[in-house]
């Protein structure tokens, strides 16, 4: 068990030294502010990435509804900022706290649901959602809800997106975390061994919501503005296939899966017109070679990257 | 609204929410015929029906076709394109992941629509008007002979397949690889071959239903296929997915719930509703209205 | 195995090489070139919902960079290029989009996006990287002045007149032209440009005593109308107001004169497109108004020349986007040349002071909120041909 | 220890079981057979919950549990195992065993993702004590192995030693000896004699293997359409002429 807790502390510490390097630069002007946008929104979307993984990967229930949280998040923390001028740190909360609410009570009838019929709920949820924001007139309607300052900036989501991964992962490797893959292993074993199947598919929604919700937050207060036409199911099929792509139920992958398809998006920005074409057949391609993810469910573990560069060639499989 | 007002407003909506509905029947169908058969989320069975809308477009504008050949044009084009979708992308992945097969008809999807941005432009084309539409006034009930048509065809589509599907050879073997694939090769059926030719089939559906609506609204572009084709699927989760007659019935319910929302409430909500009403209808009957409950076997 | 493994490797490794090839990418050096090629950003909607709008008002910025590059460009024989990013149709990646125009691509300026909510997203890298976007169309009043502060942004401008104008406009039409008592709304609910619009036009309505008896909404991509149609004829309105863009507008108009609605339906710029009798059909488009920066009867020299130009380069008719975009372009190449340097602070002065230019929508004056003055025509469809109704001046 | 009382369920029109009546006494090692389709799983169903009867109840444990969802008997201390085996194929062997340990965990989420408080002291208990239990089933050297990598008859004995977890009073076995040839059944039925000692526990066994029911049950109930046709000890069940037309009679011809 101290293994563990030094374990913690080892990646911690390489992460505030990966932040700091990257902080370096930021303020050295050697990643420019384009750069620096992107690395912020792939900040976002591991967040995401991981919060999916969580109900699809890990618990296997098969949600795409995730943007609608993020736009909860978005939305509710705007309001949050801009008409009731509350501190940053508050609005992320509240963002969470309300996505994580609404995720408890979609979740709670929809679940009973299981494979496409909740995929098809969840992803008819999500637009429910963006369609009702779209009918407030108060955040802003169709016309988006503007001027919401730039509050987060790259050390917010950095140590957000750290805390999200490290929440996510102590989840996982614990009792609660067991009982969550046990229901995507075998529903129905996991409840002859004692597991309120019903109260984990929840419980993972819930907070797989909630970080969505985070996330949202951050979205709008770096990007000025929360806009019900960045929330639509394009969008929950975006972070779907980072989860997928870097492989269901892996944390690493998840992060692999949302590092890789921002930066192909950002590269690919000088090629308007082949962007999606490219982005389309990358992602056939990939999917063709690694259905299973590029990490399938495996993890990249300090353990691994020790065995490669410690020069012992054995494969893990 | 007095008694006799509301009343002509009602059916005048019934008239067009099933004339929708037809329409989204009419997708449904091969997106409900490949669910049923393989269980997979075709995503990319709208940009199929967009395939076929421009299929039929060039036939008519560029080679001239009059309408019933250009039709037939487009729905051969369709189900070639169907078949190599299915060979290039979705067969080496038979035996991977469902999600993975997904997430590659998301990749279709993609590149289909943004493939066609390439090669038309994104700028909505119009679509001649190969068969003229008649109107027809009943004591102020407003009918449109191409209406009519598309139900019919949507109605003539459901019971044809519905034939092919319980009557003939082809169709038992679909039936059989829909039950158990690997039960159906050891029966000695060519289950890719079974397999192209579903595709095949849905794909001339949504052909045929591009080029109605083509004709229909009068305007085609690339990304025209995303909404009908969620709609589809809506359509046919709500009549319970890989039922012929389910895909017929959630696609005209779905299309009078949403005229119903139009017209008495407000239009802004009328896509929420149609969602709205799926989940509640999931969670009374969560395989559809027509699905049976399949209980797992423990 | 081996070849599992070398998949696996073979994925890794690509996957490295492009992150390493992008991050090599950053940084760079900041000075302004004095010699070489001019860039202007576009940062437009390529994919996603608007891409047709995107896609024609990218095709005007090349048209017009073209032809002052035949002539031999700016500044002494510098060519100009157009680099365009790609903002998905959605108001956070115009942010990006304008984010990577302004510090990789390093344009001097740009044409900023088609739908206001995405100027006012990219607003903010706007400022911060002093570089100016004008953009073709984005009416909405809160693009060129902050709503939080009231304050003009300075380096935000628009080629078209605002919503306010146009929308009070074909009020007074409605009510002095056609003597219209009351009059309902069908609203394109996903742009702020359609919703300004509606929001103008009752105001302007309401004032000259008029009643609005129905406003509903639609989203773009939607395809049947029939059903608020109905609920619309019930209601019984003396004309109805359709602000929106024309792939939507030609179904609604076809499908409110099969339903019998023959009242005058009127509607805004968006409206021009040769598409739009294609989709509606001639006759159904009759007793049809809407108001628009030019005219393509227009004889003017300049029009003219840039139908063909457009014609012969795309092979299709420009529409409305195309044309103000054009103008977006020479009106930013007009600055460069103006402040006779690419010191974009300059290009920014030198755009405010943009008075009287001679553009294919008209002659083009900015005002103190960085707003295009000009007059609007209003033009009637008679048998699938626009027709010149009147002129109104601002 | 468990009595039903007239259970029944009906499946469309049929009947799938009919007034069963069972008794089964503390310490018990008792068996169900009867023909392939006679209800024998569907009662197991019924009895864990995963199926509510139609009619009549079940008393475990003195409590009546109709309405309780299945894992909610198993934390009442019924545990089972399946005809079909469901392990958790994808996770280790010491996992599957660690879930089923889980509604004994008293820590919380919050907890578990800060790493406070119980957590670590609880989570050795757990390593612990399932490293334990595959000792006994002799799984404790593939404990890092995937599920479903294991041969059969490991993962038959896994899917017991995983039930035990859940700390039962009473186990039902479904088709425990399936598939296995003479040796390890004969090792399965002194593994579950053993385990009856050692564990204290109370056994109901569905089996086809005669052999082995007759070999180690004390007390047998035949099912045949859904209902009880006899019960009784095995020496009696080898003499009832009922069972020999329904059941017996058939593996003889």
């Amino acid at each position: 068990m101290q293994a563990l807790r030094k374990q913690d502390l080892l990646l911690l510490g390489l992460a505030v030294v990966f932040y700091a390097i990257v902080q370096g630069l930021l303020m050295a002007d050697i990643i420019g502010p384009f750069w620096e946008l992107n690395i912020v929104l792939v900040g976002i979307n591991i967040i995401l990435a991981a919060s999916l993984n969580l109900i699809n990967g890990f618990t296997g229930q098969f949600s795409i509804g995730h943007a609608g949280f993020m736009a909860v998040g978005a939305y509710v923390g705007a309001v949050m900022t801009v008409k009731f001028s509350l501190p940053f740190i508050v609005a992320l909360a509240g963002g969470a706290v309300a996505a994580g609410i609404l995720g408890f009570l979609i979740g709670l009838p929809t679940l009973r649901l299981s494979g496409d019929y909740l995929a098809i709920a969840t992803l008819g949820l999500g637009e429910i959602i963006r369609i009702t924001i779209l009918n407030i007139p108060y955040v802003g309607g169709a016309s988006g809800f503007m001027g919401i300052p730039r509050l987060a900036d790259f050390t917010w989501v950095f140590f957000l997106t750290i805390f999200t991964l490290f929440f996510i992962k102590n989840l996982i490797r614990s009792s609660h975390g067991r009982a969550c893959i046990s229901i995507r292993e075998n529903e129905i074993a996991a409840e002859t061994m004692g597991i309120d199947t019903t109260r984990y598919k929840v419980l993972a929604f819930t907070i797989g919501a909630s970080f969505a919700g985070l996330a949202g937050t951050l979205f709008s207060h770096y990007f000025y503005i929360a806009h019900p036409a960045s929330f639509t199911f394009m969008r929950s099929f975006d972070i779907l296939t980072m989860v997928v792509l870097g492989g269901l139920g892996s944390m690493t992958g998840a992060v692999t899966g949302a590092v890789l398809l921002t930066f192909i998006s950002a590269a690919l920005a000088s090629y308007p017109e082949w962007r999606m074409v490219i982005y389309s057949i990358s992602l056939i391609i990939l999917m063709l070679y690694r259905p299973q993810g590029l990490l399938g469910d495996k993890e990249i573990s300090l353990s691994i990257i020790k065995r490669l560069t410690g020069g012992d060639s054995r494969a893990e499989n | 609204m007095d008694a006799s007002s509301f009343l002509h407003q009602l059916v005048q909506q019934l008239i067009n929410g099933i004339s929708l509905g037809s329409i989204y029947a009419l997708v449904a169908l091969g997106y409900t015929m490949v669910y049923g058969i393989i269980k997979l989320i075709n995503f990319a069975h709208g940009d199929i029906y967009m395939l076929g809308a421009y299929a039929g477009f060039f036939a008519t504008t560029i080679l001239k076709l009059s309408f019933l050949p250009a039709l037939v044009f487009a729905m051969v084009v369709a189900a070639v394109a169907g078949i190599i979708i299915e060979r290039l992308a979705y067969r080496p992945l038979r035996n991977a992941p469902r999600i993975a097969v997904l997430i590659t008809a998301i990749g279709v999807s993609l590149l289909l629509e943004y493939g066609m941005m390439l090669f038309v432009t994104p700028q909505p084309r119009t679509f001649p008007a190969v068969f003229s539409a008649t109107v027809y006034n009943f004591g102020g009930l407003i009918v449109n002979s191409q209406q009519v048509l598309i139900l019919v065809t949507a109605v003539f589509l459901m019971v044809t397949l519905t034939y092919i599907v319980q009557k003939t050879m082809v169709g038992k073997a679909m039936r059989a690889v829909s039950y158990d694939m690997d039960a159906a090769r050891l029966m000695g059926i060519d289950v890719d071959k079974v397999i192209s030719y579903t595709f095949a089939l849905g794909s001339a559906l949504a052909a045929a239903a591009g080029v109605l609506v083509g004709v229909y609204y009068n305007s085609i572009d690339p990304l025209m296929g995303i909404m009908p084709g969620l709609k589809a699927f809506v359509a046919a989760v709500l009549g319970g997915i890989g039922i012929l007659p389910g895909a017929m019935l959630g696609g005209v319910l779905l299309g009078v719930v949403e005229a119903m929302v139009s017209g008495f409430f407000s239009s802004t909500f009328r896509d929420a509703a149609a969602f709205a009403i799926l989940i509640i209808i999931l969670l009374f009957r969560p395989s559809g209205l027509l699905g049976k409950n399949i209980r797992e076997k423990v | 195995m081996f070849k599992a493994n070398a998949k696996k490797w073979f994925s890794i490794i690509c996957a490295g090489t492009l992150m390493a090839g992008l991050l090599a990418g950053c940084g760079g050096e900041k000075k302004p070139a004095t010699s070489g090629t001019i860039k202007i950003g576009a940062n437009l909607e390529m994919t996603g919902g608007n891409a047709t709008f995107g896609k024609s008002a990218s095709n005007g910025a090349k048209l017009a960079l073209k032809e002052v590059n035949e002539k031999g460009g700016v500044l002494g024989g510098r060519k100009l290029e157009l680099v365009v990013a790609d903002n998905k149709s959605e108001a956070a990646e115009a942010a990006n989009a304008m984010q990577k125009l302004a510090t990789q691509d390093k344009v001097v300026a740009a044409i900023a996006p088609i739908a206001s909510s995405s100027v006012m997203a990219g607003a903010a890298v706007n400022q911060s990287a002093k570089i100016l976007a004008i953009s073709p169309t984005a009416s909405n009043p809160a693009v060129t002045v902050d709503p939080a502060t009231n304050k003009v942004r300075d380096f935000l401008f628009r080629a078209t007149f605002i919503d306010p104008f146009q929308g009070s406009v074909m009020a007074s039409f409605a009510t002095a032209d056609l003597k219209a008592k009351t009059a309902a709304i069908y609203v394109d609910n996903s742009s702020d440009y359609a919703k300004g619009l509606a929001k103008f036009f009752r105001a302007g309505f309401e004032k000259q005593g008029g009643k609005i008896v129905i406003e509903e909404a639609y989203l773009q991509k939607d395809t049947d109308f029939k059903a608020t149609l109905t609920k619309m004829k019930a209601s019984n309105p003396d004309v109805i107001f359709v602000p929106g863009y024309y792939q939507e507008v030609g179904m609604i108009v076809k499908q409110a004169r099969e339903l019998g609605l023959t009242v005058p339906i009127l509607g805004a710029d968006g409206w021009d497109s040769a598409k739009l009798p294609e989709i509606a059909g001639a006759s159904a488009l009759n007793n049809t108004y809407f108001s628009n920066h030019y005219s393509p009867d227009d004889n003017s020299p300049a029009v003219k020349k840039f139908v063909e130009a457009y014609k012969k380069e795309y092979n299709e008719m420009p529409d409305a986007f195309a044309a103000l975009s054009y103008d977006a372009t020479m009106m930013i190449v007009n600055a460069i040349t103006k402040a006779n340097s690419t010191d974009t602070v300059k290009i920014k002065d030198e755009m405010a002071k943009t008075k009287d230019f001679p553009g294919v929508s008209g002659s083009i004056t900015l005002n103190e909120t960085h707003d295009a003055v000009k007059s609007a025509v209003i033009i009637e469809m008679k048998d699938g041909k626009q027709v010149f109704n009147k002129k109104v001046n601002p | 220890m468990l009595k039903t009382n007239k259970l029944s369920i009906m499946f469309g029109g049929l009947r799938a079981v009919s007034n069963l009546n069972l008794d089964i006494k503390k310490g018990q090692l008792v068996g169900l057979i009867g023909p392939n389709g006679a209800g024998k799983t569907t009662a197991f169903n019924l009895l864990t919950g995963v199926y509510q009867p139609t009619e009549g109840e079940v008393m475990f444990d003195g409590k009546n549990t109709r309405g309780l969802k299945p894992f909610q008997v198993t934390q009442l201390g019924m545990a089972r195992t399946f005809q079909n085996i469901r392990l958790f194929a994808n996770l280790t062997v010491l996992d599957n065993v660690k879930i089923a340990y889980h509604f004994h965990v008293k820590y919380s989420v919050a907890e578990a993702v800060f790493r406070l408080g119980r957590y670590f002291s609880e989570e050795a208990e757990i390593e612990e004590k399932a490293i334990e239990l595959l000792k006994i089933f002799g799984l404790e050297g593939k404990k890092d192995e995937l599920a479903k990598n294991l041969p059969y008859g490991e993962q038959r004995r896994l899917e017991i030693a995983r039930a035990l977890a859940t700390k039962p009073k009473l186990l039902l076995l479904d088709e425990p000896a399936a598939g296995m040839n003479p040796q390890e059944t004969h090792d399965l039925m002194n593994l579950i004699r053993w385990i009856r000692d050692k564990f204290d526990l109370t056994i109901l066994l569905i089996e086809h293997d005669m052999g082995l029911v007759m070999g180690v049950c004390e007390h047998i109930y035949v099912l045949e359409y859904g209902s009880l046709i006899a019960e009784g000890t095995p020496e009696e069940i080898k003499q009832n002429p009922r069972v020999i037309e329904a059941y017996l009679g058939e593996e003889v011809s």
